[in-house]
């Protein structure tokens, strides 16, 4: 087992350490994530007040785009120069790689949350502070289901000429539940003012829970070289 | 006409007989719901419809993890044959119930569970369809479509939990008695026997197609390791 | 328009869609046969 | 050039079982056989060169050697170890080289070497990849990116990725495709150092003259068979190609 874990470790640093050095991604995928917010604030009027509660949807909207491009991007990362066969090849096991690529998808989705969020609190004037330990669960159950999803289709689906396009376009109405589920329990906490919905919070874990689980196996069966 | 044609077209005219049938009964002998009226019936088509539509894509979740399994080109063409048929009932279920949403309570679209279910039901079956269209290779289409077939199927039941999270402002659970639960029964049958005759000449034509193209996937010419999705 | 028509119509979707989708199955069925054939 | 590619602490002669043996190894992408009852062995310390036209299936073999695709029927076995049930732990033995470096383009050579060295889990990963780089004659380019570096040196760099967990079998896809001519002289003369530790070597090649010098034994296969399987010293170029094309 700790042998796992080293090779995970391994892995995820070798990932980072990619990300550090060409630090593009990161850079785009986070303007990209405050340009989402910038302009629905505007579209939805958010200078008008009082439409707080709204930036959970907004802030939904820039981290699912954002998620995507990470994962096209730590996959790529692989594709390049065939990479990803020198790594078949040595004694690691698929699922070890799958969980490697699903951290540092995750790092990379929190690297780009903790600018995004700030400005969806700034620009939507949205009262973060009313419940943030919440929030931040509900944002990091969200986020496990959504990276568990895409992290499986990335491996499938090549960056060719549709590169994030095709990877969007299917991870997206297959997190929809995610999506439902989180934003209800944020209308319920920030503009209702209840407490955590227990029902709610059960979707978002048997999502979790399914989908690594799905994930976990076929990323076996369908990761060939 | 082979014996197979004959059997095809007492199979079509059988399923045609089922349809008039369930349609006069429907019209002439099933009284009206007291409390929605006539719009009510309705729910004798969109019932069987959404039924069958969960049934092909059961189908779909079978022939991918087949396809997965045995990597044998017929689990992918059931696959897609059955999706098709599924994103057809789907739209039935939509459009019917939307029609009836507009007739009970004046609007084409509310933010109710069962209609928000059946657009997203139908969004992850229309999505399989792209993405199917998108890959060329079709060893590499054949992989993905069956990942993504088994893990929209898991997702079904997530979907129906989490729209049961959104308000439902029009709660109707009507009770039916029995000459309403018959004409249910009748437009069973015509829907199931269609959806089947579909999937199967979907499925006919799809192996008729590959047999002509027979380009079947070629050898990966040579090491580097082209990887997942080269082709797409 | 009156619920009758509405639930006409509704009938009239399905069986257009389920009908029309047979008719075209079976078109390119006898094409692609006599292309073949 | 010091070479010293084995790993100091192991054995030279490799254990006496085979290196390679298939029995009616078959493989099918749908419904189209690209390898058909392939059965040969290969001892231990053999240079064997695997040579035929595209699509003949050479690189689905040496893909199925490398445990990265799975053996449609048949079986094989890589030291004595079946693929289909001990495929993860045999491949601490295999060391794979190809067309492209399978290196990380924006990591240096070092780090990359390292990497692979701690994912093997070999001890002294960092001295080994000091040894290493000196052996293929990079020393001075330890700390710039792989991309940086000319198609040649990378092909020496993923060498030595190769050899850093001591592999006893070397498994070579057309390595010296693309290569320039100093380039491609460096790459044999390294194979020929590994060979001469008493390792396995399978190059998959596409220039029969080059693969009849370097290698003992060559293997035709032509359609997803093997149609010829002979010593070099027995063959000319003439009559492999007349078997590569066939009758």
């Amino acid at each position: 087992m700790t042998r796992t874990l080293r090779q995970i470790a391994l892995l995820v640093a070798k990932d980072l350490r990619i990300e550090a050095r060409t630090r593009q991604t990161l850079g785009l995928v986070t303007v990209l994530g405050i340009l989402i917010v910038v302009v629905l604030g505007l579209g939805l009027g958010a200078q008008q007040g009082g439409v707080g509660h709204r930036a959970t949807a907004v802030l939904w909207v820039a981290y699912l785009f954002a998620g995507v491009l990470c994962f096209e991007k730590t996959m790529s990362v692989e594709r390049h120069d065939g990479a990803l066969a020198g790594l078949l090849v040595a004694p690691v096991d698929r699922g070890t790689i799958y969980a490697a690529k699903l951290i540092s998808n995750l790092v990379m989705m929190l690297a780009v949350a903790l600018v995004v969020t700030p400005a969806g609190v700034v620009f939507f004037g949205f009262d973060l502070s009313a419940a943030p330990g919440q929030f931040a669960l509900v944002i990091g159950l969200s986020m496990l289901g959504f990276a568990a999803v895409g992290t499986l289709f990335a491996a499938l689906v090549s960056s060719s000429r549709l590169a994030g396009g095709l990877l969007a376009l299917v991870v997206f109405p297959l997190t929809l539940p995610v999506v439902i589920a989180s934003t209800q329990i944020m209308l319920g906490i920030f503009r209702d003012g209840q407490d955590l919905g227990g029902m709610a919070l059960g979707v978002l874990g048997a999502f979790d829970v399914v989908f690594l689980a799905a994930s976990w196996v076929m990323f076996e069966w369908v990761l060939e070289p | 006409m082979n014996r197979r044609a004959v059997l095809q077209l007492a199979y079509w005219v059988v399923t045609a007989a089922s349809f008039v049938g369930a349609a006069l009964l429907v019209a002439f002998a099933t009284p009206n719901e007291r409390t929605m009226g006539v719009v009510q019936k309705i729910f004798y088509l969109h019932l069987p419809a959404a039924i069958n539509t969960f049934l092909a894509c059961g189908l779909v979740f079978i022939a991918s993890a087949g396809y997965l399994w045995q990597r044998k080109t017929w689990w992918d063409d059931l696959a897609a044959a059955s999706a098709k048929v599924a994103v057809l009932l789907c739209s039935i279920v939509l459009l019917t119930g939307m029609i009836w949403g507009r007739s009970a309570w004046g609007t084409w679209w509310t933010w109710s569970p069962r209609l928000t279910f059946s657009l997203v039901l139908w969004l992850l079956y229309v999505v399989y369809l792209m993405v199917r269209a998108s890959i060329e290779s079709e060893q590499r289409r054949a992989v993905v479509s069956a990942v993504y077939g088994i893990v929209a199927f898991l997702d079904v039941p997530l979907v129906y939990l989490s729209a049961k999270l959104l308000e439902d402002i029009h709660p109707s659970s009507i009770t039916l008695d029995g000459s309403m639960q018959l004409a249910l029964a009748a437009w069973f049958l015509p829907v199931t026997l269609a959806a089947g005759g579909l999937i199967a000449a979907r499925y006919a034509l799809n192996r008729a197609q590959r047999q002509r193209s027979g380009s079947a996937a070629p050898e990966p010419r040579g090491f580097p390791v082209r990887l997942v999705g080269d082709a797409i | 328009m009156t619920p009758s028509q509405y639930t006409l119509m509704a009938y009239g979707v399905g069986v257009v869609l389920i009908w029309g989708y047979a008719l075209v199955l079976f078109l390119s069925g006898r094409a692609s046969r006599r292309r073949r054939g | 050039m010091s070479v010293a590619l084995a790993h100091p602490a192991s054995t030279i002669a490799a254990d006496v079982t085979q290196a390679v043996s298939a029995r009616e190894l078959g493989v099918r992408f749908d419904d189209r056989a690209v390898l058909q009852d392939i059965t040969l062995d290969i001892a231990a310390g053999q240079y064997v060169a695997l040579v035929g036209a595209n699509g003949a299936g050479k690189s689905t073999f040496l893909r199925v050697l490398a445990t990265l695709l799975p053996a449609g029927d048949g079986e094989v076995r890589l030291f004595g170890q079946d693929l289909a049930r001990a495929g993860p732990r045999v491949r601490g033995k295999i060391g794979l080289i190809g067309h492209q470096t399978m290196l990380y383009r924006d990591l240096t050579v070092r780090e990359n070497l390292e990497f692979f060295g701690r994912l093997y889990g070999i001890a002294d990963p960092s001295g080994r990849a000091r040894l290493l780089m000196d052996a293929v004659g990079l020393p001075h380019r330890a700390d710039d990116p792989v991309k940086s570096l000319s198609r040649g040196m990378g092909q020496r760099v993923a060498i030595a990725r190769a050899l850093m967990h001591s592999p006893d079998l070397l498994l070579a896809d057309e390595p010296f495709a693309g290569l320039d001519i100093a380039s491609a002289l460096a790459l044999e003369e390294l194979l020929g150092h590994f060979h001469h530790k008493g390792r396995t070597i399978v190059l998959v090649n596409h220039d029969i003259g080059q693969s009849l010098r370097l290698a003992q034994r060559v293997l035709v296969l032509r359609g997803g068979r093997l149609v010829t399987d002979r010593p070099t010293s027995q063959c000319d170029a003439q009559s492999i190609a007349a078997r590569i094309i066939g009758p």
